[in-house]
């Protein structure tokens, strides 16, 4: 998307704002086991930046990964059968939240590990290109990756092979529960630039802001430039796990909470829409998402007998546990 | 007598020896909060001086308490995750574990890395619900899995007090248990020792973990049958070959049940070490995680490739049956 | 017939496999000139761009080589050292082996690894002479050790076509074996399959890589007082436990030697697994590296440290004389 | 040393040149087993540093370690030993020419992962500050380590809690054969600058060049500063390791081998002393070595028994590997 388009990038926002705020109801109900990384807050970032990516281009998520997934085109019914670890899921529910992933639009999977995807996903464009698809990458991160080692390494080796890769770090202020300035020593962007890659700070609550710097990065990139770094300035609206929905952890002061839920990306989106707009785009969200919980909820749970299907593409069968 | 569960043993045993020892302090993620919920109540004891939140650099903070160690105090490191051990491997394997032997004596490094939550938890997925143990066992760095509150305590203890590197697994499947514990009984348990937790004449089945506790229900349950013997090694690495031994002599008879992969674990070095040393009336068995197992998202598959009680019924039967 | 070494045929395999199939390239450290000696000639033959230097950044590049093989290249990246799998442990297990899984088979991640001298190279101390397989197969990653040149050409061009990732160690008391061979005859040896070196009545022993060599010298030695077969695994995992039975089901004894830590290696594996299925006439015995062993500078007490013929030969020996 | 001393400084590197020159001869007559990487051509900066450091300061070293080791102030006749895998040796034999350590006058180790000491050192000095000794570390590493993950964490860490370390890179223009160029994207100081480290670049073949840059950082880090980074440029004037003596690699043109060559750090050290001092100097390097070697020579090796001596501080006596 080289021109804005309004409604579509507050329908994105708005489309992972409503999945989320109904996958809490699920874990709330117990449905969802595990219980989930709620992307509430930085909608924006995900929805800005794959607005401007083509269907083909490669993303990586994150353990806060469904709004990266939703955005680039995942179907939200499946979506959320994985997170209910059905067999309709997109991993056939042996992924689950935080592992959703989708090839076949380019999804190379949320991923666990802090820091863990940036060079899985170098190594997949770098691959990609040489076989002759013209196409770029985009990996997410937050503000706690930018200390782990494997992730400056592969900005080290995305930089050195110049390989189209946008660096896209969502600082929501807090990993976990540890301030981005405790952690942090020096800034996000000049930890790219150390890097030589081009580096910009963008208000990751503005979806079309995000989508305008992305959009510029990326077509530096297709042009032939090397990788980049974007970090957009978020926050993160709920809890960091579910899990803090019942054991209360102490690190965010009301006043800031209520700070930083002030600029909600849905609602910057949708003020861009006129009411009338607004509503259609709602309805169909809701109707969207209706559906998929009914798919998700009346969808087959996999066979235990099944368990270790996939282990091995080579099909090898795994010697049981059993005597 | 008071109740103690197995997570608030291991927060009094770190209380007790941050008290007791002033070159004890801890290191890890979120532990000021307590998002573990182990380190709840030691910052405002002990300051942020002695309880140190960390950024997510798993390599430097370890080998950082390597070289805390090396200069004389005494690190508590807390891993979020099993697998995190995984991204440390070479930090603990390479340097801690080696430093002293390497220099001819002239250091100790005594490191306790702690895992509470080891194993699954349910519906965390492929990448939350290793169990380790077996890597540090064949390593040979010091492993204790401890099955009680009691020996979660002193086990804790005993690790923090030892010269040499110490990694502390305490399985998800344990944390919430709770025993009567008589709080001035507290006392270190020697690294090493294994315990029987039910004297029996016909089997002799080793538990590790949290299994211990599956392993007491299924001689309960079998025993008009059969008077099933529980032997707990709780030290994993060195082993008390000669407490097992001595229980399988009586007994004749050995299964085994580990909640980890089946190929090079420890039920397969129990087994072994067993039958080059005690001729068996009946061939050995074990009850583990398949082969290379990778745990599944769905709450069913996830439960399907742990080992679990029916299991162990039937690989006691059948030991009983043969021979 | 002509000779080819060991690490020529390594080389061969490698120039075979990228001749044949476009998408195998080489990723690594120093290979374009070749350091290891394995690379050698490769550089020129295929070009820069697949015969690739890296800086070092063991993990960026591991996870880049699984990016490139989720997108459908097959890179073979070669370690200087063996604990530089200690450094990509994360890497290689929690991603390269789990996606397949965890993506609910949307994936395949053909990688090989290559370690060009395995285990001790006298002199190069603590660091750098380890024998890491156990780890491997413990977590369920495809894991060879050749011991012939012919089995090193054939399991490393099985490995490069294989869809999961394989470990390729290639001891370094193996890289300078020779051996008469018919070229016209080298052939992919397939994974998962042993091999009975020397057919014999008396005792199974089975040897892991270079201690084959050792293994068939002993037995030659012994020949006056007991008929020896020689069973080499080749693949530590999948093991070839349809092959092993059966040689040990003929000979009724079983000695094992591994040039691995004791604990948890291969070795105490291959004794559980046979007592599980078959009745030995005598108990079985292994020779190994120590428990925790980390290998000394000194060569004498390198060489101590090692598994050799004279513990095998009296293993050999007192197996023979009980049961 | 925070003024001057031209004679010590010569003595230093003239120590180390004659120490690597006399070690060489011992690996071509097959003394020294294994090999060595040569610190020809690049010992102002040891020399330089060390200079700057008081006596109670910690240092680590790297592969190429022994001039840092002797710089500190080892004694030349225990350090040969060490190569020669001695009793008397630093390590007593157990570590040879990569872990070459002496606790007691701060040298914390050689170390032969690349990357690896940072956090190491970074953790001691943090942890002898709290204890109460007013020290600062200084930690060599080579330009290949500046894109090892692991440094770049401890980078982070260092200059988070303000740890006085001076991280100290030798920029000999490789890694291994690797061209700084093909390996480094953006720069060394870059690195340091972006987690907020002050970074100078200093002419490594200028040992007062180094020890002035050095003493300043070190005053400043003193005085509460945090850590800070050298880079100094230097030329490897030998092999990579000795291995290359046997094996030629190409990679350098002789043309730019002979321009390294040419600006060597004892001529330029040298020439500032009058002719009678240094000759003085020389003399009494060339009898401390002739003692030394003598010493080493005539010093016994271990006793394979105790090959596993050291193994733990605790004392614990490992299995052994026989049957
Ligand atoms: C390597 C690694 N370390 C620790 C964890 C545990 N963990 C999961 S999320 C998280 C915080 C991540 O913070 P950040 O990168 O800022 O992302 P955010 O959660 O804020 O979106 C931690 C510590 C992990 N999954 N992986
Ligand atoms: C982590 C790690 N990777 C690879 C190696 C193998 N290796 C030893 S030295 C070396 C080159 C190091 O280059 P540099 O850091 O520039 O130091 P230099 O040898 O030039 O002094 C390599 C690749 C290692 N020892 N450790
Ligand atoms: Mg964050
Ligand atoms: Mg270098």
């Amino acid at each position: 998307m080289i021109r804005s388009d309004p409604v579509r990038l507050y329908r994105t926002v708005r489309l992972i704002r409503r999945f989320e705020e109904r996958a809490l109801d699920l874990v709330r109900s117990g449905a969802i086991v595990g219980g989930i990384h709620p992307y509430l807050g930085q909608e924006g970032i995900a929805a800005g930046v794959c607005a401007a990516l083509r269907d083909d281009d490669l993303v990586t998520g994150t353990h806060r990964g469904h709004g990266h997934v939703l955005a680039k085109g995942a179907d939200p019914a499946r979506m959320l059968a994985e997170l209910l670890g059905r067999v309709t899921g997109l991993n056939r529910g042996r992924g689950g939240s935080m592992h959703a992933a989708d090839f076949g639009i380019g999804v190379l999977g949320a991923n666990a590990i802090v820091g863990a995807a940036g060079a899985i996903l170098t190594g997949a464009v770098w691959a990609r290109r040489r076989r002759g698809d013209d196409l770029v990458g985009a990996t997410f991160f937050g503000d706690g990756a930018v200390n782990e080692g494997m992730l400056l390494e592969a900005f080290n080796l995305a930089a050195l092979w110049r390989v189209p890769v946008l660096f896209v770090c969502e600082n929501n202020g807090y990993a976990t529960t540890m301030p981005v300035d405790g952690a942090v020593a020096g800034t996000i962007p000049g930890r790219a630039e150390a890097f030589g890659m081009q580096a910009a700070v963008v208000d990751g609550q503005d979806p079309e802001a995000v989508r305008v710097a992305a959009a510029a990065a990326i077509a530096r990139m297709r042009a032939g430039g090397g990788p980049e770094l974007i970090e957009a300035r978020t926050y993160r609206f709920d809890a960091h796990h579910t899990f803090e929905h019942v054991v209360r952890l102490d690190y965010r002061a009301p006043e800031e909470v209520a700070v930083g839920r002030s600029r909600d990306p849905v609602e910057i989106a949708g003020g861009r829409l006129g009411d009338a707009d607004r509503a259609a785009v709602d309805a169909e969200v809701e109707a969207t998402l209706d559906a998929a919980v009914e798919f998700a909820l009346a969808s087959p749970e996999p066979e235990p007998a099944g368990a270790l299907e996939h282990l091995y593409a080579s099909g090898l069968v795994a010697r049981t546990g059993d005597a | 007598m008071p109740r103690l569960s197995y997570r608030k043993a291991l927060t009094r045993a770190l209380a007790d020896e941050m008290t007791r020892d002033e070159s004890v302090f801890l290191l890890g993620e979120d532990i000021r909060v307590a998002a573990s919920n182990v380190t709840a109540g030691l910052l405002k004891k002990f300051g942020p001086e002695r309880v140190i939140d960390t950024p997510l650099s798993e390599q430097a903070f370890t080998s950082f308490a390597t070289g805390a160690a090396l200069a004389g105090l005494r690190p508590v490191v807390e891993f979020q995750i099993p697998s995190l051990l995984f991204l440390v491997f070479e930090q603990i394997v390479n340097h801690a574990h080696k430093f002293p032997l390497m220099t001819g004596g002239q250091c100790e490094v005594p490191v306790t890395y702690l895992v509470p939550g080891s194993g699954s938890r349910t519906g965390w997925a492929g990448q939350h619900s290793d169990h380790p143990y077996g890597l540090f066992a064949h390593v040979g760095v010091t492993t204790v899995v401890p099955a009680t509150p009691a020996d979660a305590y002193g086990l804790l203890v005993s690790a923090i007090r030892h010269v040499d590197p110490v990694v502390v697994f305490a399985p998800a499947g344990a944390m919430d248990v709770r025993a009567d514990v008589d709080f001035a009984a507290l006392a270190p348990v020697p690294i090493g020792k294994g315990r029987v937790h039910r004297a029996g004449t016909d089997v002799t089945v080793v538990a590790v973990g949290h299994l211990v506790h599956d392993a007491l229900a299924v001689a309960d349950e079998l025993a008009g049958q059969a008077s099933v013997e529980v032997f707990d090694p709780r030290t994993l690495y060195p082993f008390d070959w000669d407490g097992l031994v001595e229980s399988v002599s009586r007994t004749g008879r050995l299964v085994v049940i580990d909640d980890s992969n089946r190929s090079c674990g420890i039920a397969g070095e129990i087994i072994a070490t067993v039958v080059e040393r005690v001729r068996l009336l009946a061939p050995p068995a074990r009850v583990t995680r398949p082969d290379g197992a990778v745990l599944p998202f769905a709450p069913a598959l996830d439960r399907a490739v742990q080992p679990g009680r029916e299991q162990l019924r039937t690989a006691i039967q059948l030991t009983l049956k043969e021979g």
